[in-house]
């Protein structure tokens, strides 16, 4: 079995090549593209199917795991494929696959497609070899191996100085953060050099080593997904990328991300202390809550999809920092749940974040626009790609009967069951962190509201956006069958849900029941009497009661229709300008959140009577976490170098001065020390 | 000859040139700097010669002959024709005060005692005296190095620091490679000498002359 | 008398032939005219040199009084002769342009042949001398050569550089010099004066017994005098003029190799003191010189204008994360600076191969001259994307194994120290790929001409590094082991 | 038989609420217009209107897409299932397991964002405005509402409403803090959601502080009637959920007879009089507030929320 994935993910690598090739084949250079995208298609189908085969319990235990002579060379390389790897791959590799059919047609528009093509493919063998290493080694090879492609991949389109200044201060937290967990995986291996998983599993640390693992792997990991204040890296990096890249960061890739905190904290570390919960839990909310209220201020259509990725993984943060909690206590089935709230939200957020990302790649395509405000009325010249965006931002904002709303479902339900928790502060905290949630539930759904009328209703604000066009069939056909699975978690969640169960099992020594099998296919994760939802009951009573009323009226009432002008309270403005924009919406909340959290300054210069300029007005707002947490660090480190730079330019009698004053250093230390 | 005898002539002779040291230190023209130490390594071919009779090592008269006849006389020479030559200030001017840097200096060869008296005795007394003085010299040497502005004076701090370490060499008995060692140093410094020759050094190293300005290069600011 | 079999004797013959061989041609050379035959000649004895070495594997000599193979150096010596090897092979391609734009004549081209394999002697001379007293004299003469060829374009700055060098060289030399009368000092009395308390393997046998306060003071001026030639902070202040100012083959010269070598005598004097229980242990030093090295290096390369003298920083610093990691000791550690030593070698070489490309066919070594290499010579600027990747420590190439190693094996041992370590490997990580942002993408500036130097030293450097990052042959792996083991804690 | 007649509850629970919806403003109107010391319209004037409006030709802007044409009848559709999971005279209904409250929350909430959407699609500054105020109140509204939700279905142990308010019906639950604190919330957000004063006007026009009337602007003929219709059950949903899980007396249980079921239903119409007329009294004695005072209003009920969720958290300790 690992063998096959082990195949699929050297065809992947090798794919790499086809980057340098690109246009110096026979034949044309779409061949190339052709070749890199089917390959990559084949190897994440391969991928996914053995992830999908190990998750269902179908292959022999001995044949998930496989040890190869290269590495660390006294240790070998170890790849394994349990239950929690597995179900990532599977979601990384969906991501993968349907990333590769976009990158069909999207690639076609690239200016320089050797630039994707050569990282393309090694990146998502990267992605799926960190989910299978088992050695810290291997790990934070592909880890970082990873970290290094997207690097070149968001360097695309390099020519723009916001790209490489994105690129740069991404490549520097990556790299942050790869250190953080090295030192995580050095503390947990010991000064004897235990790299192995299964030995670092087996050994125990102390309780304030353990800690300081966490807070590490918090650091690491956290900041890799995309957790506050560690984010600021990620809207940069992410909308940068080419779409289908961005679609596989933000979607896949903080997933992954994900994964090395679970495999740390729940899987290497052992059992957990109860604050534990309590910190990640604290993070995941405000992690939630900033996310989706920066989002919400974001005139970047990508930017926006950026950070409502902080937004959730905050929420998969919130339901595995609800899982430690409970497991801490020896609650294993609330923890099975709050895991799989979780994991469920973390497949979810794969599908519709990706569509989303194709959406906004499509009219990026056809518009060459990512700004919100020279959008608009887009769902008039590109009617498919307008439904399944329409889609993919109703499956964000939580609305049934899509998945986005099950895991949200999921994880309220296991917020509710915590005031079995015995621990004081985590009974405030987890009401809290609920209102926290609900509340960024909703500014979701406003934040993608915005989001789609701004950019796909009303009337065209730019001649770009008048002249847009339909996208190919191949982003055509990605952006449908994301859209088609974002609708069939929703409506048949206890499919997916089951397959959760060996990861819990596995991870909290307990899981839920079988959902597949209860009548309706409704799921009920503890007791029918406590809670039961069903998406398929719902889809059918919401298809039935739209359109009864719809042919009844249409049969007995009237079906005559009339277009007119714009009646606008009978007064209205034809210049488009005159519509709302993505900050005339926003306004209310900035008005209500703002000078709290973003530093939003307004500034209206109106002119005085008699005046004939126009009136301007400015918002300018910040993110907190790159003022106090960022610039700080890269200011002292620029002050730093500053000062010391001065050595540069000294003279020989002065060096000689600093060799001197080392000997008389060294010879009093010497004669002190005898 | 009693032991006790070229024990006090080789610890006089070593002494002496820490002194001499001092007086580098102290000097502040040109010419008496030059002359003060070509009494230096005057004293360092006595001292080498002192200890190739005692130990009966007669290879080390080559190198007493070198430090004769090239360090005591062709180079304070040489360097005498070259500051006549180039017009280089007769007075040096010192980084900080002739005073603070004697009792630096001083502190220097206590230092050097320190680090050298624990110093088992089983390994003989010359040469760790000796070792303590040379020690000195070579400290003494780096310390004029630095507290100098003026090419010339440095160089003379750096071959006051390597008669020091021609000291402690000869003082180490049966060392092989000693007149190899020996003449090495004089090449580098004849090599040092014919640069300033050559290249009139200015910038980095202060200055030949202390008109001179620091013109950083490579990389300016 | 020990019985000599075949095997002694040739490997007897290997070691003179890679002293003779580069001591000939640099005669030979000296005396030939002509480009094209000397740079031919350069290269074939740099491999025959190279050859030789590799024969080193099959037959050791015994160890005489003056020239010693054994485990520890003969990696060096391998490491040594295959990037002077390669070296050559660039340099020839790259002396070439050299004289067509008339940055060297004719008679500096002689010059600068002959004292190449000076160098390569004096390199070789040093790694299998026996004698404390032959290898000091040897580095000296390295540091001479190399002197000589930092000045070779005789511009003001080059000339000011190789001044620089050799005074601070000079000062190195005197501090190594007296530390080295101090060992002889301290092992006179145990095994006797002459040539014999002077050999490494004698002395290590003995170093149990030597004046454990001698011994401290001999490795204070030992650690400054070579330290000096390492290029550790604040001893380093000639490294980063001398690279930027030489011409790159030298530059790459010096970085892989030359600050190798005299780490190489740090660490012999190392494993001394670590023989004799009652003398202070090296550890701390190196590793405190060792992270002052990395850190401060770190924040120099942000400020960098020029290109060479900015990865001559990056020298210092990995010369620093070296020092520290033998500093730390232990099984795991010392593999990891030995393997880092081997990466930052072939990689820092590789990277000054793709700087003196760059140079050529933009005609400046301005950092803001130079933009969107991968674009321009896309070859070229991938090659460089490469080398920085792998030296800024990111898999899959070896220099990530080597820091891999040293961090998580530092953290659990002094996790202060490895914090302090990470910060200079972050901040440096920082400026590297700033700059490597710069030059490499962006909008294309400057000029556009082919390059026509040859790309496969560069190439094989590059890919023996990837090679290792991922894989480490097991004969390498093993031999590295004994020479951890060897040099303790 | 017994799925049948179960079925055939359910349907008439769906019909009813669709009947009852127009009635139930009918009175509110008819008892504002009395206080204000006005006439008033009949109190079957809501079903007049929607019959003129139905069989009116409907007017579509020139640009307006087809999901501007579409959303009348998914808000619709979406209200009605809310209203109709939400036990009006009885519980135990056989389709109940399949969305419990905080379903209903979300499909309130699907209702509000394609409404949000079409205010949008014809590209006005009033249909902005609209939809931006609607999404504020919704953000603020939203959360105090699951907050409750949450008081509620940790009181009661479940989040199923047939479970919670025959949890709640039970002696021994008595009078809580919690509830108080949670039905004045519930009060404050019914009233945000429903557009009533002192949030929104639902009578004006042409008025810049107009919210909900402003993204429906464009809507005419059987559109706009769908969406009154879709508003008039958002009340009787909110009316039937206060009743249901603050007053959850007279709740005929699962399989009861039809004597039962009738008394029942009795007691909800009860109920729901009541309701319409405690809302008309209180939109007449307060005054509409600034848009930006409403956050505020909102924020009071998200704190009451939260409190009564923390005072069940400690509570459950002690």
């Amino acid at each position: 079995m690992l063998t096959a994935a082990g195949a699929a993910i050297l065809l992947l690598l090798l794919l790499g090549l086809c980057g340098p090739l690109h246009g110096r084949l026979p034949g044309s250079a779409a061949r190339t593209d052709r070749i890199a995208y089917g390959g990559g298609m084949a190897g994440c189908f391969v991928l996914m199917s053995v992830g999908l085969a190990a998750l269902s319990g179908a292959v022999e235990d001995d044949a998930l795991s496989a040890a190869l002579p290269i590495g660390l060379p006294w240790l070998g390389a170890h790849f394994r494929l349990d239950p929690l790897s597995a179900f990532f791959m599977v979601v990384v590799d969906l991501g993968g696959l349907i990333a590769c059919i976009y990158g069909l047609g999207y690639g076609t528009h690239e200016r320089e497609p050797g630039r994707v093509l050569g990282f393309f493919t090694p990146y998502l063998a990267g992605l799926n070899l960190v989910l299978l290493a088992d050695d810290a080694f291997s790990f934070l090879l592909c880890w970082e191996f990873m970290s290094l492609s997207s690097w070149l991949l968001v360097l695309v389109s390099h020519r723009d100085p916001e790209n490489r200044h994105a690129a740069y201060v991404y490549i520097v937290m990556a790299s942050i953060g790869t250190f953080c967990l090295l030192l995580a995986f050095g503390l947990m291996a010991g000064p004897g050099g235990g790299y192995g998983f299964a030995a670092m599993r087996a050994s125990a640390l102390d309780p304030g080593l353990e800690t300081v693992v966490l807070l590490l792997a918090i650091a690491g990991a956290g900041s890799k997904a995309g957790l506050v204040p560690l984010h600021a890296w990620l809207p940069l990096a992410h909308p940068a990328a080419p779409s289908h890249v961005s679609a596989l960061m933000s979607g896949v890739m903080t997933k992954v991300a994900i994964y090395g905190f679970v495999r740390i904290v729940l899987d290497l570390l052992g059992t957990p202390a109860w604050w534990w919960g309590l910190v990640v839990l604290l993070l995941g909310g405000l992690t939630a809550a900033m996310g989706v209220l920066y989002a919400l201020m974001q005139q970047d259509l990508k930017r926006l999809l950026a950070y409502s990725t902080v937004e959730n993984v905050g929420l998969v943060f919130v339901g595995l920092g609800l899982a430690l909690a409970f497991q801490a206590q020896g609650m294993v089935v609330p923890a099975a749940l709050a895991l799989s709230a979780g994991l469920l939200h973390v497949l979810n957020h794969s599908l519709f974040k990706s569509l989303l990302f194709f959406g906004a790649g499509a009219v990026l395509v056809a518009t060459g626009e990512r700004q919100l405000d020279r959008l608009g009325g887009l769902i008039h010249r590109m009617p498919r790609t307008a439904i399944l965006f329409l889609v993919g931002c109703a499956a964000i904002s939580a609305l049934p009967p899509l998945n986005g709303f099950v895991s949200e479902w999921l994880i309220f339900q296991a917020i509710l069951l915590s005031p079995q928790l015995p621990d004081w502060a985590l009974r405030f905290v987890v009401p809290a962190v609920g209102a926290v949630l609900a509340l960024s539930a909703a500014l979701v759904a406003t934040t993608f509201v915005k989001a789609y009328g701004i950019a796909f209703l009303g009337r065209p604000r730019s001649r770009e956006a008048e002249a847009a066009h339909e996208v190919d069939r191949w982003q055509g056909a990605a952006m449908t069958g994301l859209a088609a699975l974002c609708l069939a978690v929703g409506v048949l969640p206890a499919l997916f849900l089951d397959l959760l169960a060996p990861v819990t099992q596995a991870l909290t020594g307990a899981s839920l029941d079988r959902q597949s099998g209860l009548p309706w296919l409704t799921l009920i994760p503890i007791a029918e009497a406590r809670s039961s939802y069903n998406g398929l009951l719902l889809l059918l009573f919401i298809a039935f009661s739209t359109v009864v009323p719809a042919l009844v009226i249409h049969r007995f009432a009237t079906r005559a229709t009339r277009r007119g002008a714009i009646w606008d309270c009978g007064f209205p403005q034809t210049d488009p300008a005159t519509q709302y924009t993505s900050g005339s919406f926003a306004q209310p909340l900035r008005r209500v959140f703002g000078t709290l959290i973003f530093h939003a300054r307004e500034r209206v210069d109106m002119p005085l009577p008699g005046e004939v300029r126009a009136a301007r007005f400015s918002v300018e707002l910040r993110d907190l976490a790159w003022d106090v947490f960022y610039a700080p660090v890269a200011r002292a480190v620029e002050f730093a170098a500053g000062r010391l730079n001065h050595l540069q330019f000294l003279t020989v009698r002065r060096y000689l001065s600093l060799v001197f004053g080392a000997l008389v250093l060294l010879l009093l230390v010497l004669a002190i020390w005898q | 000859m009693a032991r006790g005898l070229a024990f006090d002539i080789s610890h006089l002779l070593a002494g002496g040139m820490v002194l001499l040291s001092f007086a580098l230190l102290y000097q502040d023209r040109m010419f008496s700097l030059l002359r003060i130490y070509a009494l230096h390594a005057l004293v360092l071919s006595l001292s080498v010669a002192w200890q190739a009779w005692v130990q009966g090592a007669p290879h080390l008269y080559v190198t007493a002959t070198i430090a004769l006849a090239f360090k005591a006389i062709v180079i304070p020479v040489a360097l005498h024709r070259i500051v006549v030559r180039l017009g280089i200030h007769r007075t040096i001017e010192t980084v900080v005060g002739v005073g603070p840097t004697i009792l630096f200096g001083l502190g220097l060869v206590g230092l050097s005692v320190a680090v050298i008296l624990p110093v088992t005795a089983e390994s003989d007394a010359l040469a760790r005296e000796d070792l303590a003085f040379a020690l000195s010299v070579v400290l003494l040497g780096l310390l004029m190095m630095i507290t100098r502005r003026n090419a010339v004076s440095q160089i003379v701090g750096f071959m006051s620091l390597e008669n020091g370490l021609v000291l402690a060499a000869t003082g180490a008995k049966g060392m092989p490679l000693v007149v190899e060692i020996s003449v090495a140093f004089s090449i580098l410094i004849a090599f040092i000498v014919i640069g300033i020759v050559l290249f009139r050094i200015r910038e980095r190293f202060d200055t030949v002359d202390i008109h001179a300005l620091d013109s950083f290069r490579g990389e300016r600011r | 008398m020990i019985e000599l079999t075949p095997l002694d004797i040739l490997g007897e013959a290997i070691v003179v032939t890679i002293l003779v061989v580069p001591a000939f041609f640099a005669g030979l050379l000296a005396l030939l005219p002509g480009y094209r035959l000397t740079a031919r000649l350069n290269v074939a004895a740099a491999f025959v040199n190279f050859a030789m070495a590799m024969l080193l594997f099959v037959a050791r000599p015994t160890p005489g009084l003056y020239l010693l193979v054994d485990d520890l150096n003969v990696s060096f010596i391998v490491l040594t002769t295959f990037v002077a090897f390669t070296t050559s092979a660039f340099s020839a391609s790259y002396i070439a342009h050299e004289l067509e734009i008339g940055r060297l004549t004719p008679t500096y081209l002689r010059f600068y042949h002959a004292m190449y394999q000076v160098l390569m002697f004096a390199m070789n001379l040093a790694l299998v001398a026996n004698n404390i007293g032959l290898m000091w004299v040897a580095i000296e003469l390295a540091t001479l050569t190399t002197v000589l060829m930092v000045g070779i374009y005789r511009t003001h700055e080059a000339l000011e550089a190789a001044w620089k060098y050799f005074i601070l060289g000079s000062v190195g030399i005197a501090l190594a010099l007296f530390g080295t009368i101090l060992v002889y000092l301290a092992a006179r009395p145990i095994i006797g004066q002459g040539l014999d308390a002077m050999a490494w393997d004698r002395m290590l046998r003995a170093a149990h017994g030597f004046d454990p306060v001698l011994l401290n003071l001999a490795f204070v001026f030992l650690l400054l005098g070579y330290g000096t030639k390492v290029g550790l902070a604040p001893l380093h202040a000639w490294l980063p003029d001398a690279h930027a100012e030489g011409p790159t083959p030298i530059s790459a010269v010096l970085s892989g190799l030359l600050l190798n070598v005299a780490l190489y005598a740090v660490l012999r004097f190392k494993m001394l003191l670590a023989a004799n229980v009652d003398a202070l242990a090296p550890g701390p030093l190196m590793v405190a010189m060792g992270l002052v090295s990395t850190v401060f290096a770190a924040f120099m390369l942000y400020r960098r204008r020029d290109i060479k003298r900015m990865f001559a920083y990056s020298s210092i610093e990995h010369m620093g994360i070296i020092t520290f990691a033998f500093g730390m000791g232990g099984a795991l550690a010392n593999f990891a600076g030995l393997l880092h030593m081997t990466m930052h070698s072939l990689t820092k070489s590789a990277i000054f191969f793709a700087v003196g490309h760059i140079s050529q066919v933009k005609g400046t070594q301005k950092i803001a001259d130079i933009r969107g290499l991968t674009e321009s010579h896309p070859v070229l600027g991938w090659g460089l994307v490469l080398g920085v990747v792998a030296i800024a420590g990111m898999p899959p190439l070896g220099i990530f194994m080597s820091e891999f190693l040293i961090v998580s094996s530092t953290f659990a041992r002094a996790p202060g120290l490895a914090l302090l370590l990470v910060a200079g490997l972050v901040i440096g990580f920082g400026a590297l790929l700033l700059r490597l942002q710069g030059v490499a993408f962006g909008p294309p500036a400057g000029g556009r001409a082919p390059v026509e130097a040859s790309y496969v030293p560069m190439f094989a450097h590059l890919a023996l590094v990837a090679m290792a990052g991922i894989y480490l042959p097991e004969p390498l792996v093993r031999w590295f082991q004994n020479v951890a083991a060897l040099l303790g804690g | 038989m017994a799925v049948i007649f179960d079925l055939v509850v359910q349907g008439a629970q769906m019909a009813l609420v669709l009947v009852l919806a127009p009635l139930l403003t009918g009175i509110v109107r008819l008892v504002k217009a009395r206080l204000m010391g006005r006439r008033g319209p009949s109190p079957i004037q809501p079903y007049r209107d929607l019959m003129r409006l139905l069989r009116k030709e409907a007017v579509l802007a020139e640009n307006a897409s087809w999901l501007f044409r579409v959303t009348p009848y998914v808000v619709f559709a979406s209200i009605w299932v809310a209203a109709s999971l939400v036990p009006t005279f009885a519980t135990g209904l056989i389709f109940s397991w399949s969305a419990d409250l905080i379903a209903i929350v979300a499909l309130l909430g699907s209702a509000r964002f394609f409404l949000a959407l079409a205010g949008m699609d014809v590209g006005t500054s009033f249909g902005g405005i609209g939809s931006s105020r609607e999404m504020m109140i919704a953000s603020l509204a939203e959360p105090a509402m699951l907050m409750i939700v949450f008081a509620v279905a940790l009181l009661a142990g479940s989040t199923q409403l047939s479970t919670v308010a025959a949890v709640l019906q039970q002696p021994e639950v008595g009078l809580r803090v919690t509830l108080a604190l949670a039905l004045v919330a519930m009060v404050i957000v019914a009233i945000a959601e429903n557009a009533r004063i002192p949030v929104d006007n639902p009578a004006t026009h042409l008025e810049l502080t107009m919210v909900h009337e402003a993204m429906v602007l464009e809507y005419s003929g059987r559109h706009l009637a769908m969406i009154e219709a879709g508003a008039f059950l958002k009340l009787l949903l909110y009316v039937s959920l206060i009743a249901c899980v603050f007053l959850p007396f007279g709740l005929a249980p699962s399989g009861a007879g039809p004597a039962a079921y009738a008394l029942a239903l009795l007691v909800y119409l009860a109920k729901l009089l009541g309701g319409g007329v405690l809302l008309a009294l209180f939109e007449t004695s307060i005054a509409k507030m600034r848009v930006f005072r409403v956050p505020e209003y909102l924020g009071v009920a998200l704190m009451l929320g939260l409190l009564g969720v923390m005072l069940l958290f400690v509570s459950r300790s002690l």
